[in-house]
């Protein structure tokens, strides 16, 4: 049972991707309605995995609650929220209400930008700590971020019109060549792994060998 | 029927896919085996883990907050899986304590099951914790994010993998991680964040090193013909971008209109 | 009394304050902030799915039924799909969760390769494709060759093509410095977007306290250090 | 104690309270550094200066709260220098659940009902679901799409959607945008009506629509805080953008110091050595 399951997993793997590849190239409503369907199919998966998630999430909580391991205090205020983000959206029974609008502005909100801008803080620290010229290569890379700098906050153009102007040349070379030749070369590679992950080759990403 | 401008498309990704399968086959009958250029920061993923071993601190995994199913990053995830293979061998191996970090829940059964056979394999099935080994933050990048750096903090983690699809985190994560002393290894193609790995990581994997990475840490030696397969697509998009220039600049489009047929 | 929009400024503004303490470092606040975010999300993520599996799956398998549509009726597939993977949890039956995994995926690398070989591979090549009159034009093809030299894996391959894909490295240099300053703007554009909501009164007050706890924080920890 | 021992002591406090004051400080007292005027951004400002009375400007307010930090001042100001101009009709309307919220916020903030009067001089068509197809619905014939503006009331109701029914109608378009839906109106509404457009857009979208600059395409684009900076001192309301840029100034000084900063130190430290 469990050989001929792990076979069709294998089977099931190959015609999904060739039908949504097929559908790229292919000009057919067939395939087209088949491969939009699969693609939902997939969204609907992934919303049931979200269930393992949410056990996972409880299981290691409750278990710190009721072990009283450190942090259980803060164990309950994540399953209380948790809660209650779950009752007032079921019950309200849209993710627009009112009720349910303040409590995801209220916290998720302020949380989300206030991590999002801490971002602006660890360029900080990194610009001291990491930025140091100790090999050619690295400097190399510390003087196209400063020309950029100097670009981008309009001071650099007070201090001397051509700052701007270098910093815009780098800019222009660096999208031509450098990141033409990433994005080529991440297109070539994820067709190299997709392929053995396809013909069965690669099996990790499907949960191991086993 | 073929749609329109897809032909170009369907031409390159067969050429390319039969060059790479190619290889594959011609590394795997032993006709030749290419000798491939490993990245110094795959070499590092045992030191790392060693030297957590060593200091009897944890080692810490991310395989980033893209989804299995993800349209632009699934490679990338699916790398950084088989990234986590790797490096869950080397710290059971090691006896080192093995934390996995997971934001996207279709991640999540498939890094369960890598890292039990990990455990298993070694005979300390004991060992995995099931919610504790493999944790499930949260799917929203920050909700994760939040966690992910509370628990590099808490537990004082030693060495630090950051792999696969990371969005505006990836700094966050990053400079936590340097900031708790830990020795990382990263990588992405998601090429925005690179340079935030690159600045804040021992070790960074770039773009399309990551996903050759996959490939060559496969026990499966044959495998390195696909990384040689690449290679060649490589080699023939440097030949078409020459051509093409040389043609553009005696006044012919030929080939810019041939890639967008 | 105060009104709700204050209420939540208030609750918004403690948590802003709380998250950034992380900065000073791991602490209560923190936590709290941070079990709070993992909770709302997940229990937010949580709301979705059940909508998503309502209005993506059940309904369409009901019009299915009733108007006898095989592909509203399919939609029996993923449900069951996502139910298997529960097997998960079960050393035995661990198997059962791999056709659902195989799916996601599945569409997931396709999806991929579809674009990146579309917009990365065809889209950059032809975008490479410039008239060779100008110096910049020279230099750019020169780099976009030596950087994708970079990218050679074998070994012997690698060594016919000489000096390039050492130059190549320099140019992946330059480039990851050039963006990584490149995203600063946005991300500074972020915390002064969060300093102009907090810098109104009664939210204001707050960033004061949050100093002083920090730095009787620091002051007791010195001492209790020299002690 | 030297500079160099206090950074070595705690450099990541002492650093995070510099980035701070860097940023608090212009938003408390502004100092008014300078910000050149590009030419894309006075490309907006001129072809309004340019709208006479009668002229109708279509505002796309794709507005959200992930962009709002360097579109909303854009719009705050493009929408001053609309309100300024008299005769000149506005029409908001955005294809985002959430731009609604951000079209009245700005009417407020801008005082327009008292300013003008609504249905005459300025409507607000709310959210329209349907993306690219939307646009292109929208461009074909208003009064098809929608019965009712944001507030439900009919458009038969409005006098000036009386002289509005499609593309051809629209002196000009400026879209507020983050993504992808910045062509839409410009494979909409420019290629099939000939409709001029401009953009207010994210720093990371200006290199796309950069290029229909260069091929005069568009008339402007509004680009980031920056943008939003320089267009706020064209029409002599310094504002959020303004204080904005004088943080963004100081911090990116801020961080080219550090870094020179720290290498001094190294090569210094050699030297001790």
């Amino acid at each position: 049972m469990a050989g001929i399951w792990r076979s069709v997993a294998s089977a099931a793997l190959l015609i999904i991707s060739m039908v949504i590849m097929l559908d790229f190239a292919l000009k057919n409503a067939t395939l087209q309605a088949l491969a939009t369907d699969l693609n939902n199919w997939a969204v609907v998966v992934a919303a049931f995995a979200l269930g393992i998630g949410a056990y996972s999430l409880i299981l290691r909580h409750g278990r710190m609650i009721t072990r009283k391991g450190p942090l259980w205090p803060y164990s309950i205020i994540l399953l209380v929220t948790m809660l209650v983000f779950v009752v007032t959206g079921l019950v309200t029974g849209s993710i627009t209400s009112p009720q349910y609008n303040w409590i995801y502005s209220t916290i998720v909100m302020p949380v989300s930008s206030s991590l999002y801008g801490m971002n602006a803080f660890f360029i900080a620290s990194a610009s001291y700590r990491a930025f140091k010229a100790k090999s050619w290569e690295a400097l190399v890379l510390l003087v196209a971020a400063i020309f950029l700098m100097l670009k981008n906050a309009p001071i650099g153009a007070v201090i001397s019109p051509i700052l701007p102007q270098i910093g815009g040349e780098i800019w222009d070379f660096a999208t031509a060549t450098g990141m033409r030749a990433l994005l080529i070369g991440i297109g070539i590679g994820t067709l190299a792994l997709g392929l053995r992950v396809m013909i069965g080759q690669e099996k990790t990403p499907l949960g191991g060998a086993e | 029927m073929l749609m329109a401008g897809k032909a170009a498309w369907a031409l390159i990704t067969f050429v390319f896919s039969a060059l790479m399968l190619l290889m594959l086959y011609l590394s795997s009958k032993k006709i030749y085996i290419p000798q491939i250029r490993e990245h110094p920061g795959v070499h590092a993923i045992s030191e790392a883990v060693g030297r957590a071993a060593e200091m009897g601190r944890p080692v810490s995994f991310s395989p980033g907050t893209s989804s299995l199913y993800d349209a632009k990053y699934a490679g990338d995830t699916a790398a950084a899986l088989t990234l986590l293979n790797a490096v869950a061998r080397e710290a059971v191996k090691s006896g080192s304590k093995l934390i996995v970090g997971i934001s996207q829940p279709t991640v999540l059964p498939v890094a369960q099951a890598i890292v039990k056979t990990a455990y298993t394999m070694e005979g300390k099935a004991e060992e995995y914790v099931e919610g504790d080994t493999v944790r499930f933050y949260s799917p929203d990048q920050w909700g994760f994010a939040s966690s992910y750096m509370g628990m590099m903090y808490r537990e004082r983690v030693a060495a630090n993998f950051l792999f696969g699809g990371h969005a505006a985190e990836a700094l966050i994560l990053a400079e936590t991680g340097a900031t708790v002393g830990a020795m990382q290894v990263s990588g992405s193609t998601n090429v925005y964040q690179l340079p935030m790995f690159l600045v804040s990581c021992d070790y960074t994997l770039i773009g399309e090193d990551q996903l050759a990475a996959a490939a060559y840490l496969s026990p499966d030696p044959a495998q390195k013909g696909t990384v040689f397969g690449q290679d060649l697509a490589k080699l023939i998009c440097v030949v078409l971008i020459v051509i093409g220039a040389i043609l553009v600049t005696a006044g012919s489009k030929i080939l810019s209109q041939l890639l967008a047929s | 009394m105060i009104d709700v929009a204050t209420l939540s400024l208030l609750i918004s503004t403690t948590l802003i304050l709380a998250v950034y303490t992380i900065l000073y470092r791991e602490n209560p606040a923190f936590r709290v902030g941070e079990h709070l975010m993992v909770g709302a999300t997940v229990g937010n993520a949580i709301v979705l799915a059940v909508f998503q599996i309502r209005d993506l799956a059940w309904r369409k398998l009901q019009i299915g039924l009733t108007k006898g549509d095989l592909s509203g009726i399919g939609y029996i597939i993923p449900m069951i799909l996502g139910v298997l993977l529960y097997f998960q949890f079960s050393s035995k039956y661990r198997y059962m969760a791999r056709v659902s995994i195989a799916l996601l995926l599945a569409v997931g690398i396709s999806l991929s390769i579809r674009g990146l070989i579309f917009v990365n591979v065809i889209g950059q090549i032809r975008g490479a494709l410039a008239p060779l009159t100008t110096i910049q034009n020279i230099a750019y093809l020169i780099g976009v060759v030596c950087a994708l030299l970079y990218f050679v894996y074998e070994r012997r391959a690698s060594k016919l093509a000489g000096p390039l894909p050492k130059i190549g490295r320099y140019v992946i240099m330059l480039t990851m410095g050039a963006y990584f300053a490149n995203t600063i703007m946005g991300r500074l554009s972020i915390v002064i977007g969060t300093l102009t909501s907090v810098f109104v009164a009664p939210a204001l007050y707050l960033i004061p306290i949050a100093f002083l706890i920090v730095a009787a924080d620091a002051l007791i920890r010195r001492k209790s250090a020299k002690a | 104690m030297s500079l160099r021992e206090v950074l070595n002591r705690n450099y990541k406090q002492v650093i995070y309270i510099a980035l701070f004051l860097s940023l608090a400080i212009p938003l408390i007292s502004p100092i008014g550094l300078p910000v050149p005027v590009q030419k894309t951004t006075l490309g907006v400002y001129n072809k309004i200066e340019s709208l006479k009375s009668g002229d109708v400007a279509v505002i796309g307010s794709n507005i959200g709260a992930a962009i709002y930090a360097e579109v909303y001042p854009q719009y705050i100001a493009v929408l001053e220098h609309l309100l300024r101009k008299p005769g000149v009709k506005i029409v908001l309307v955005g294809h985002g659940i959430e731009a609604p919220i951000w079209a009245e916020r700005a009417l407020n903030e801008l005082n327009a009902p008292n300013r003008k009067t609504y249905g005459v001089d300025f409507v607000h068509l709310g959210y329209i679901a349907g993306e690219e197809a939307a646009i292109a619905g929208l461009c074909r014939d208003i009064h098809a799409l929608l019965k009712v503006d944001h507030g439900g009331r009919p458009l038969s109701d409005l006098p000036m959607m009386n002289n509005i029914r499609n593309a051809k109608d629209f002196t000009i378009v400026i879209d507020f945008t983050a993504s992808a839906d910045s062509q839409y109106w410009l494979n909409q509404a420019y290629a099939s009506y000939g409709t001029a457009i401009g953009f207010g857009l994210t720093a990371i979208k200006v290199p796309d629509a950069y290029a229909y600059y260069m091929a005069g395409q568009i008339f402007g684009i509004i680009e980031s805080l920056s943008g939003a900076a320089q267009y706020e001192n064209l029409i002599h309301k310094p504002g959020m953008a303004v204080t904005g840029m004088d943080a963004q100034s100081l911090a990116h000084l801020l961080y080219i110091a550090l870094i020179l900063l720290g290498n001094i130190f190294i090569v210094t430290q050699r030297r001790v050595k």
